[in-house]
């Protein structure tokens, strides 16, 4: 049950996007196209699920224990930068049908701050194992489901005749706006 | 050279202001615009940042090899971050507790990569030095006017630095909360980036 | 070979000064953090907590070593003379993080006096509420040591925020560690104080 | 004009096909001009030598080529003298044609004809093409088509129209003969007649499947025909010859049974007319005949923006000017009045969904007119099903914001071709 | 040869007769026994409300246009239709200042910015009252609105009442929620006009019936879930059907075309997963009425229904 409320938080009512505005940048940008929002999507859940069990225990064994938790920016981004790298690397030699498909989203992931901010969520609430793994995945899923819903309506609007001064990104961050409103069906919820 | 240098300043005010030119560091600029404070305080950790790895980048622009200069870049700037995250902590805890995790998220913001990769690493270190700073004043006082729109429209003042509010018409205004809620988030800095595109790049 | 080992060379040696720099800010800085957080996280609450206590819990506070953790606890003088102790534990599970909760307790009632939230980074209109809206956290006070502060959804008395389950939860969990620590620690606690 | 009903449970307007009278009127001759139009589909080439050019005399029954190996003919109705070459535009999407203006003479030419009249499909596509109903054996003669079936229609695609439904029975006589021959000249056995239900009794001989047509627009169009009656779906972009099954009208046929019975060339187009105030003229013109002279013989005023519709009223095509001349595949001519004109609108898609719902060819008609608009034809072919429309124009005629849909179709499926080409 | 000027354009060469025009004044027509009753339970109040409601949105649309200098648009009533359903969603003591800010920001976030009717993926109505209703929620509380009324009925929002108190109150019988005798917006309160007014725009082919009843379908199935598993805290079905935006939402709402799937099957997940939601926000949610919220998320999922069609005709076939 405690997982549950724990999943539909991160994914609806906390959505990593739209509640606490993480990963607002490949949100934007691979939204325009439905096909380029999957892959990113796809992409996401694979490293934030690797990335959260790998820096969670990169914290527990080694910061923690040598009491150096100040490092903990650091050691991150280099350990999800390196995870980027190194997943790139065995899907182009091991699964090349996967790897034509989120290749090139790939790299986007270093920078994107879903991936950090989730593994420091993690971090910050002190979840044991299953709990953080749990919940990366949720705020995985969170992000993709915002992201796929988003590139629909978004689809649909770049499409109208939009003003010319509100094309593009201005107009896509109202529409989001306007679904993170949307979500705030779901408060209270859990 | 003091032309181009002035250039290079003055291009992140106007010409390449993050984030409303330089579409980058949308995160930030989202969260941590509720009010002015919040925004000139995340933008002026973001500058300390972007201008020393700036700088550092440019001074080692040529030991860093090509190879793993990605990997080097992240290094400089994971240490600046964390020297500004311990800094606020120390000296100014209340906005630390306000921008939270958008501290340590400075470290994958794309302006500061960015900046690292398509400016510092070619450029001395003067130069980068300006452009460092010229685009985090513009970050922050793009942060700041933002702020301030959310803030006069969502809360009717604006406080800075504690004490009582140097703006205030909360008498007469019902704040319209919709502007500090993460909607008003989006849709506002949707609507001033149309206004920056009306106004024009020049 | 030559750049495989320029590239190695110029990694560790950021890598270490980096390091080293931060080692140095940390130390630099860690006595200034900590009296930071007393001043903004813990001063306001034990203020409201101990409005009336007739001595400073904050310069009479001391340290107490349970485990691997320290814990810092500040005694209060209640004006009808009795001795309470306020200490702050955390609750796991909120959004945004941990949920700071700081417990007042009447050492010689065996009760709550009361509790405040200290930090949190829960959704701002929700979570928020249960620092700024006294009424949630008002419920602990004056409860008997003895009462179950779950919530009542967890079969315990505590009503939850509405709208918030998750983190109410949070903070109740802090209450059921305040409880749980609070009797592990009595007898050293009340060593100290004498 | 058929109004929208005002209860609309189903969302979807029946439109019928007009019904023939019950003793239907022998049509009404009209005299032949002074002037007559000959159309040629191609446009005039300035760099190559025309093999006609203007004062040339030709007879009544003449082929008229542009260049030498030109497979697309016109044919002369009358004798007399070649008046003007010129260029002429019919409608934007289908580009230039030639025109070719004859003054009549006097000369007697009851006698001019073929030599020979062999029953083969060669000498069909080379002298039969232009009879009145416009065969198409041209595209039949075409290298790679496999034709295994042939389907007369007496049943007429368009509304307002009762030409082929007269025509066929009419001249049910005649029709079986045509069958006959175009049977011999195709090598077909397998012939269809599609007929509306309450004519099939005035039309009966052996030798072919008969097909009773539905009398709801769209379902007498060639697609819809093969899905309901023959089981076949025609593919996204293909035309019905290509896939082997030849669509004839039932005018054409008696034509051709005409010309061989005369061993000359006929000319004379049955014409179903429906003037402003909606009243309906059965007329039999020289192909090559301007409307205009229709009109003055009819008594029927053409004003400034008034609107003259030429083969039909959801497919047909408004012309330029009145001058237009009768053609082998001009079934009806419908005159609007400016006051009946309904304007489009440049309103958006408020996707109400109505197109979508009368589309027979089940199109997302409300996601392809947005990428037409905004003029992504492959994304709107590859994805949104561009090609599979079948032209009947029902989106356009439901669409409640007025948009001109068909002409978007019209214009992507254009502009898809010659993006092909290009690739 | 003297040339006439004609009148060219593309087949086909008929239509209809239908227009925007025809369509939301249809709406409008159908809004009224709503609408007349609001005004007549509420007064006068109401009436300012609906009035001011209708000339602002139009006039917003017009000065936006002039401004953005694009062709004048409210000829076609679409700002005048957003401007009604605006004013019947709100309190007859609105603030008149909140009506001129709501109806701005309907017409300007909902439908301009996107460039105008059709454009947008979301109501604009609703999006102009869900922006408020986060923004200035004590202004929407039914309870204290209407505090200086003397109804001859329970003067209680029954939502709010069965939210906070229970569904074990027969303070609200079925015929007076029925019959408007209840607490409300100026024009969500007659159910039985909008019931009235929603069949009529079903038969006349502008509203399209899968959405109403997969909607309704939606509401009373999980709110029958639910009364079935604790019928002391959670209402039944008729309850949640007649109170609130319901009605309103079913018949004028949901079916608004623009933000609103088109293939039957599509429309009938998006009403059974906007009722769904509803009823998930009444009974666990922090909204005592969800109606608004919901139908604007279904909003959000409806370009994804939409892949959900048949083939079409001859599409993907081999070139046998």
């Amino acid at each position: 049950m405690e997982f549950f409320e724990l999943a539909i938080g991160s994914i609806f009512i906390n959505n990593i996007i739209l509640a606490q505005f993480l990963g607002i940048c490949p949100f934007i940008g691979t939204s325009k196209k439905m096909e380029t929002a999957v892959g990113m999507s796809m992409a996401v859940v694979f490293v934030m699920v690797m990335a959260g069990m790998i820096t969670w225990s990169v914290d527990t064994f080694l910061l923690k224990a040598l009491n150096v938790e100040y490092l903990r920016t650091l050691s991150f981004i280099l350990v999800i930068a390196s995870l980027v790298q190194f997943v790139e690397m065995f899907l182009k030699k091991s699964i090349p049908g996967l790897y034509a498909g989120l290749g090139i989203f790939l790299p986007l992931i270093t920078t994107n701050c879903a991936v950090m901010g989730a593994c420091l969520l993690n971090i910050g609430n002190e979840y044991h194992f299953t709990k953080a793994l749990m919940s990366s995945f949720s705020y995985a899923i969170g992000f993709g489901l915002a992201l796929i819903l988003f590139a629909g309506v978004r689809e649909r609007v770049n499409l109208g005749p939009v003003p010319k001064p509100l094309q593009d990104t201005s107009i896509g961050l109202v529409t989001a706006g306007i679904i993170a409103l949307t979500f705030t069906s779901f408060r209270g919820m859990v | 050279m003091a032309q181009s240098l002035a250039k290079e300043f003055t291009k992140g005010l106007w010409a390449e202001i993050p984030p409303f030119r330089l579409v980058l560091g949308l995160c930030p600029t989202l969260a941590v615009t509720k009010s002015v404070e919040n925004g000139i305080g995340m933008g002026l950790a973001t500058t300390f940042v972007l201008v020393f790895s700036n700088l550092l980048i440019s001074l080692l622009r040529n030991v860093i090899p090509t190879k793993v200069r990605i990997a080097c870049y992240i290094v400089i700037i994971a240490t600046f971050v964390t020297i500004v995250e311990l800094v606020m902590q120390a000296y100014t805890y209340p906005l630390f507790l306000k921008l939270g995790i958008f501290i340590p998220l400075i470290v994958v913001n794309c302006i500061v990569l960015g900046r690292a990769e398509a400016f510092a690493s070619k450029n001395n270190p003067v130069m980068a030095l300006a452009d460092g700073l010229g685009i985090g004043i513009g970050f922050t006082l793009s942060l700041a006017s933002l702020g301030a729109v959310r803030e006069i429209l969502g809360a009717g003042t604006i406080t800075i630095w504690g004490g009582s509010p140097i703006f205030d018409m909360s008498n007469w205004f019902h704040p319209f909360t919709f502007m500090v809620e993460a909607p008003g988030a989006f849709a506002a800095l949707g609507l001033m980036l149309a206004g920056m595109n009306l106004i024009g790049k020049k | 070979m030559r750049e495989m080992l320029s590239m190695i060379v110029v990694l560790t040696v950021l890598a270490s000064v980096s390091g080293g720099l931060l080692a140095a800010v940390k130390s630099g800085t860690e006595l200034r953090i900590e009296e930071q957080v007393l001043k903004f996280q813990k001063a306001p609450a034990i203020e409201s907590l101990f409005s009336d206590v007739t001595n400073d819990p904050l310069k009479e506070r001391f340290n107490l070593e349970t485990g691997e953790t320290t814990i810092q606890i500040f005694p209060g003088k209640m004006p009808d003379g009795s001795m309470a102790v306020a200490f702050e534990t955390l609750g796991k599970g909120g959004y945004g993080g941990d949920i700071g909760l700081m417990v007042a307790i009447d050492m010689d009632k065996d009760q709550l006096v009361g509790a405040r939230v200290t930090t949190h980074a829960e959704t701002p209109g929700l979570g928020s509420r249960a620092k700024d809206d006294l009424t949630f956290v008002s419920q602990f006070n004056d409860k008997s040591l003895d009462t179950n502060l779950a919530l009542k959804a967890d079969n315990g008395t505590i009503s939850a925020i509405s709208g918030a389950t998750v983190t109410s939860r949070a903070i109740t969990r802090a209450a059921i560690e305040a409880q749980t620590l609070y009797n592990d620690l009595k007898p050293e606690i009340m060593k100290q104080i004498q | 004009m058929i109004k929208r009903s005002f209860f609309m449970l189903s969302n979807k307007p029946r439109l019928t096909c007009d019904l023939l009278e019950t003793d239907p009127e022998a049509p009404l001759k009209m005299d032949v001009p002074g002037l007559l139009t000959l159309l040629l589909p191609e446009p005039i080439d300035g760099k190559r030598t025309a093999l006609i050019k203007k004062g040339d005399v030709v007879e009544k029954g003449q082929k008229l080529l542009l260049y030498e190996n030109d497979t697309q003919y016109a044919v002369s109705p009358v004798s007399g003298t070649i008046k003007s070459i010129d260029t002429f535009t019919v409608d934007e999407v289908s580009g230039l044609r030639t025109r070719i203006t004859i003054e009549k003479d006097d000369r007697n030419t009851e006698h001019v004809g073929y030599t020979d009249m062999p029953e083969d499909l060669s000498f069909a596509a080379q002298h039969l093409n232009q009879l009145p109903g416009a065969p198409g054996f041209d595209g039949l003669s075409r290298n790679g088509i496999q034709l295994n079936a042939l389907v007369i229609t007496v049943a007429d695609t368009d509304l307002l129209s009762t030409t082929s439904q007269y025509v066929g029975t009419a001249h049910a006589a005649e029709l079986e003969k045509g069958v006959q021959i175009l049977k011999r000249i195709t090598n077909l056995s397998k012939v269809y007649l599609l007929i509306p239900g309450y004519l099939l009794e005035r039309v009966q001989f052996d030798g072919v499947t008969v097909m009773p047509a539905s009398l709801n627009y769209p379902d007498t169009l060639p697609a819809l025909v093969m899905k309901n009656h023959l089981d076949k779906i025609l593919p996204a972009g293909r035309t019905p010859e290509e896939m082997g099954i030849f669509f004839i009208r039932a005018e054409a046929v008696v034509s051709l049974a005409r010309a061989f019975e005369a061993n000359a060339p006929v000319f004379e187009k049955c014409i179903t007319l429906i003037d402003k105030t909606g009243a309906r003229h059965r007329i039999e013109a020289v192909i090559g005949t301007p409307l205009s002279s229709i009109f003055s013989q009819l008594g029927i005023q053409i004003d400034e923006q008034d609107r003259i519709v030429i083969g039909g009223a959801m497919q047909g095509f408004a012309t330029f000017t009145d001058h237009h001349p009768v053609t082998p595949d001009m079934d009806s001519i419908l005159v609007q009045d400016k006051g009946d004109i309904i304007p489009l609108s440049d309103t958006n898609c408020i996707n109400c969904g109505r197109c979508v719902q009368i589309c027979p060819a089940d199109i997302p008609v409300n996601l392809l007119v947005r990428f037409l608009q905004t003029a992504q034809y492959e994304t709107a072919a590859d994805k949104y099903d561009l090609e599979s429309c079948i032209d009947c124009g029902l989106c356009a005629y439901v669409c409640t914001s007025r948009i001109a849909l068909s002409q978007y179709i019209r214009l992507g499926k254009h502009e898809l071709r010659k993006l092909r080409i290009d690739a | 040869m003297n040339n006439k000027k004609l009148t060219v354009s593309h087949a086909p060469f008929w239509h209809d007769g239908d227009s925007l025009f025809k369509k939301n004044l249809n709406f409008i027509i159908a809004l009224l026994p709503a609408a007349i009753f609001g005004v007549l339970q509420f007064g006068a109040p109401a009436l300012g409300v609906l009035a001011l409601s209708v000339s602002c949105a139009m006039l917003w649309e017009l000065i936006i246009n002039a401004v953005s200098k694009r062709p004048f648009t409210i000829g076609d009533l679409d700002a005048a239709l957003i401007g009604l359903l605006f004013g019947m969603m709100l309190p007859a003591v609105t603030p008149w200042w909140l009506v001129v800010v709501g109806t701005f920001v309907a017409i300007f976030m909902g439908k301009m910015i996107f460039g105008g009717i059709g454009a947008s993926p979301f109501n604009p109505a609703l999006l102009g009252m869900a922006i408020l209703m986060l923004s200035w929620n004590m202004f929407f509380d039914f309870d204290t609105a209407y505090v200086n009324y003397d109804f001859d009925f329970t003067a209680l929002a029954p939502l709010v009442a069965v939210k906070f108190q229970g569904a074990a109150t027969d303070l609200f019988p079925l015929s007076a929620l029925f019959m408007g005798r209840e607490v409300g917006a100026v024009g969500a309160v007659f159910s039985l006009g909008l019931i009235i007014g929603g069949i009529y725009l079903i038969l006349r082919g502008y509203a399209r019936w899968e959405l109403s009843v997969s909607f309704i379908a939606g509401i009373v199935i999980t709110a029958f879930l639910f009364h079935l598993v604790n019928p002391e805290s959670y209402a039944g079905p008729w309850f949640h059907l007649f109170s609130g935006y319901t009605m309103l939402g079913a018949f004028f709402l949901i079916t608004d075309s623009s933000s609103s799937p088109v293939q039957r099957i599509p429309m009938l997940i998006y009403g059974l997963l906007a009722g769904f939601m509803i009823i998930l926000m009444r009974n666990i949610g922090s909204y005592a009425d969800g109606t608004i919220l919901a139908i604007l998320l279904v909003n959000v999922v409806s370009p994804l229904l939409d892949n959900i069609r048949p083939t079409a005709l001859g599409k993907d076939m081999s070139n046998a």
